[in-house]
């Protein structure tokens, strides 16, 4: 099975021969993979050397997290990355982004308006959670669409609260 | 004399005051909130009353239900931790009242140090230096300190009365902002302490925080145990702490003339039991009073293990009226302590608190590692409290060893369920400019970052690449697995095992 | 010099010899059998190489093997721990043809001292007492012991020549059942150590066993590091191990006379590196050399507490070829350390091993604990190896302290999925005969009972019933839930789930 | 529900009336009872003490491991009580007692043969297991049933190796 695994600009090429043999790149490598005790902790011996890391789910992507380093991995088959590839450039920064709870909390202050033009990185809401107040921040630029809670409002975790369009 | 104490406070600080009483051979009484039934200080203390409902205020904030169980389960002595209770004077006197030891000083000198303001007044009495600010009155009204504002010189910090840890504590720029922001920590504040009152005090740039650690008898004995160097911060939240400060170093004649410094503000207000005076340190090594933390702090590990004395032990016997077992000559610093405060929270996404159920872990162990904690497998962190879930303290011979330590023990520490600092941690270990012992207050958030670790680190893209294939694969393989089989209903290898059954 | 280390070990002494590698910034080589790809030591090395089969001689003490990995990996040096190849001079001698460090003694030194006969022959020259045995040549047979039995007096010890830690050896009472115990010693003399030479020796009763710790660099310098009292055994299997011995005290002139001796007896086989020299202690103060175990010990921990210094670091820099860093009057002890050896062992079931996966663990942490562990939630305790799970081990002031500190660590400590000893130790702590210091070889054996608990450990029957009464209510609860349901195939929440759906 | 709960000599008469009271030969207490995280150990608050405790399912029993110590407990709801004591005295030591591997090793010897006299106590087989000889005893008074087992043999976890009648 041949996969193209893109992080930050790299891409490697990695087949997966059989439960002990990765090429990579054209490179052989010998590997002992498995779940440590607990997902998602995994344990790889590569060739001899010894690595641990967390490998978390999160949006089209894993996030690697090895020896205190996060990598964000994107995996797709080869047929995939060649379909993606027939039918065009990757795929823009479009739709519309909703900004979900990450955790409990009150929502504090909601610093901008419907309609409002916002870059990213400004700040879209604060939530009070654990004894401190935590800004919520656009991760792109855009204009804020509906805006579903009000300062004073309890939110679940993953309860959408506004979105950007 | 007392024999059984009421443990006033939750999580690691409860954890770590229930063993010394056990340890000392005395009772232990936890209080609970609803969220905390199945917490560690509930499980290991002798008994447990619950107070209230999870948030603060329905019950660790709850004195006079407090007060109460002590006196109806025979606790003579209530130690209140730090933060909640700790530092409110009204409480101590309340125990007092109720004919209970108060486990930290006397409600008046908490008062005085407690109110920023007035200790500020008090210690430059005494001849202590401190750090410009709003002096005197400590309940000044918005319109106030606005107008005093421009006087101090911006950039400058408003700063919670109450307070402690940073909350409450926001950095004003220029007067514009400052509406804003005096009402974004007056409700912290409120939140926190139950107290909205607010001061102002001058940034010092470049500054360093180095505190002082002092125990005091009911007899007139005053020690210091030297300093703690808590530059590393983070919206004014410390995040790793050493003893002794790598910016006091081999200089003796600095640390003992900030302990006698820190000696004289506490004997300012006739201290008894365990304090710390906190300075701020310019680059020149001239240093000022910022405050008096009236209780035990979140840091107090560090100088336990240069010290070798156990400081929560010394508090429960100086609270018996025993006179300290030390002179300021016996007290000896020996290697080198680093403490890193293991947050629930992603350090890939702002530091955002994170919570959940902790579903597995493995703790550091072994030589020179002690890790402080009320979390467990299976322990839920809820969004009620903060996001402290242990304190991982190593010691060493020199600081480089520590630093070595702590590197590995923070390899070795694995949690899973929530995310933690402890990347964090792990590239403040590697940064050249913490192992050199170079930072002010201001490096985690100017200098510092996640995103760019500094050369020498092995960058691994093709190992990780290779993680991430072989976790999509079998999942892939996993998918495609149970698709053939055509169901995707209920647990799949229930299904599996049922559906094998039914074609026998 | 070397700056890569292969630790040809499993378990808990393989984790604490990577972390002292990783602290001292080596490279670390793991070597695993097929029962220990999720071990530990293979998660923390930097490389980890498959030896073979389960089977300790199909690869922990497959020294070839284990010598073609450092060659190939680039390894300059091996660290043996205990047990396996530690105290095999011809593995020792293979590392030095083949060019790598052995982090140890000389051949030489493992040789004379490893043949237990030849090392009494030896120390006696060196004017060093020993206790009544069968000298000179190691390897005698049956009948030649037999013949020799009767000139040494009942009752006397069969033990392995070149064995340690209580395999292989036996108590012998009388001639007649001595062919049968020779036996089984040899049977498990040659299953642990791959030799089953046997020698005879006197059993002193009332005998307890104190050991000194060495250090010996390869300039001829060599200190001790006092002595570990390690009377607690088991059919001569060490439990519990303390420092100092509450049996030698405050007698400094004693503890220095045997340290003494202990050097004397090093120097007399021009040792160097870590080694311990065990003594038998009678009544009257008398000490006699039992043995010199040329390895790191099991117990090592309880001295680097008192003496602050890092023995495993030490061995490392050792075979470095530095001087030692300390003279014998740097040597200080300080306080009192106390280590439990944890068991997978049902110590209510005649201390049968106890073997399974560790499904859940909650370790006792905080101030002056220590925990030197291999194992972790998840892990398999297998059948292959020795039942250590893990070595607790508690500082404290003075032995009242370390006393305090173990009971409420023992108390905190959780494990599910295997048995463990740890009750045996709660039983231990609270012995009146412990607290006092008054204890001998034979005590855990003779005089103490886990079923009779000493008066003044409070014995709760009814809450033990009502912890009974409510866990059978629940699964009867739950039972007839279940068959109310008219249903017990597939799991049974799965299938409530699905009923109900059905249902709507 | 009413249970008779036996531990040693003593019987409790224990009632439990329902989540957080339970009733102990006519006293009352007030119990907050829960699994600790992880089975088999349990947390309970009785009257505000807090006690934690391991509970093993065994034979006809439960052993309930209480502060280092251990209490075989025998639990039956009165019903079961009443019918047994009609039905006359306790249930008598006899059927014929099988000799299980309690865990997997190498039979090292049977010191025992089929038809033998042995006393209570009287070691049966010696099983290799973590480098330890580990005797197995006989935990009664009995003769020695049929020997499936010889020195050498590999045998797994349960596995019965001889029977006492």
């Amino acid at each position: 099975m041949k996969y193209v695994t893109t992080i930050g600009e790299r891409e490697f090429l990695v087949e997966i021969v059989d439960d002990n043999t990765v090429i990579v790149d054209g490179v052989t490598f010998l590997v002992d993979f498995d779940s440590a005790g607990s997902q998602p902790v995994y344990s790889m011996l590569v060739d001899g050397r010894s690595y641990e890391a967390y490998v978390y789910p999160a949006e089209d992507s894993l996030q690697v997290l090895l020896h205190g380093t996060l990598y964000t991995a994107n995996v797709e088959d080869e047929r995939e990355k060649r379909l993606r590839a027939s039918a065009g450039s990757r795929v823009a920064e479009r739709g519309e982004y909703y900004l979900k709870a990450p955790m409990p909390g009150l929502v504090v202050t909601v610093p901008v308006k419907e309609g409002q033009a916002v870059e990213r990185g400004d700040v879209l809401l604060i939530l009070e959670s654990m004894k401190m107040q935590n800004e919520l921040k656009s991760p792109r630029a855009g204009k804020v669409g509906r805006v579903r809670v009000k300062p004073g409002d309890s939110v679940e975790q993953r309860q959408t609260l506004l979105s950007v369009v | 004399m007392f024999n059984k104490v009421l443990i006033a406070n939750r999580g690691e600080i409860a954890v770590r005051i229930l063993r010394a009483c056990r340890e000392l051979g005395m009772q232990t009484v936890a209080v609970y909130s609803e969220a905390d039934r199945h917490a560690l200080h509930v499980r290991y203390a002798d008994e447990a009353y619950l107070l209230g409902g999870a948030q603060s205020r329905d019950s660790y904030l709850r004195g006079d239900k407090i007060i109460e169980i002590a006196r109806k389960c025979g606790a003579g002595a209530i130690h209140p931790g730090y933060g909640f209770l700790a530092e409110r004077a009204d409480f101590a006197q309340a125990c007092q009242d109720a004919g209970l030891a108060f486990i930290g000083p006397r409600p008046s000198a908490i008062a005085a140090m407690g109110d920023k303001a007035v200790a500020r007044a008090t210690v430059t009495r005494a001849g202590v230096p401190v750090v410009p600010g709003t002096e005197g009155e400590g309940s000044l009204r918005d319109d106030e300190l606005l107008q005093l504002a421009p006087q101090i010189g911006f950039p400058l910090l408003i700063k919670a009365t109450a307070g402690g840890g940073g909350k409450g504590m926001r950095e004003v720029r220029f007067l514009e902002e400052m509406p804003g922001l005096l009402n974004a920590a007056r409700r912290e504040a409120e939140a926190s302490f139950g107290d909205g009152n607010v001061y102002l005090e001058k940034l010092v740039e470049g500054a360093r925080h180095i505190e002082i650690q002092i125990l005091a008898d009911e007899h007139g004995n005053v020690v210091h145990l030297g300093e703690r160097e808590c530059s590393l911060q983070r919206r004014h939240q410390k995040l790793l702490e050493e003893s002794p400060s790598p910016f006091v170093g081999e200089n003796e004649e600095l640390r003992q003339r900030m302990g006698e410094v820190a000696v004289r503000a506490a004997q300012a207000v006739h201290y008894v039991n365990a304090g710390t005076i906190e300075f701020l340190v310019d680059k020149d090594k001239n240093f000022y009073f910022l405050e008096m933390n009236t209780r035990l702090q979140v840091e107090h590990p560090v100088t336990e293990l240069v010290t070798g004395l156990d400081i929560v032990k010394e508090q429960i016997r100086i609270a018996r009226g025993r006179h300290l077992r030390y002179q300021q000559s016996d007290v000896r610093m020996n290697g080198w302590a680093i403490e890193c405060r293991i947050n629930a929270e992603d350090p890939y996404n702002n530091f955002l608190p994170s919570t959940g159920r902790i579903s597995h872990s493995i703790l550091p162990t072994g030589p020179g590692v002690r890790v402080d904690t009320g979390v467990f497998p299976g322990f839920e962190i809820s969004p009620y409290y903060d996001s402290l879930i242990s304190k991982l303290i190593v010691w060493g011979e020199t600081r480089a060893e520590a630093i070595l330590r702590m590197r590995r023990a923070l390899e070795e520490y694995k949690i899973v369920g929530v995310r933690t600092n402890i990347p964090f941690h792990q590239n403040l270990m590697d940064s050249h400019r913490f192992m050199g012992g170079q930072f002010d207050t201001r490096f985690v958030e100017e200098r510092f970052s996640m995103d760019a670790p500094e050369e020498g680190r092995g960058s691994r893209p093709e190992i990780a690449a290779i993680f991430a294939t072989l976790v999509a694969h079998r999942e892939t393989q996993l998918a495609a697995h149970v698709i053939r089989r055509g169901e995707r209903d209920t647990s799949n290898w229930k299904w599996l095992s049922r559906w094998e059954r039914l074609q026998r």
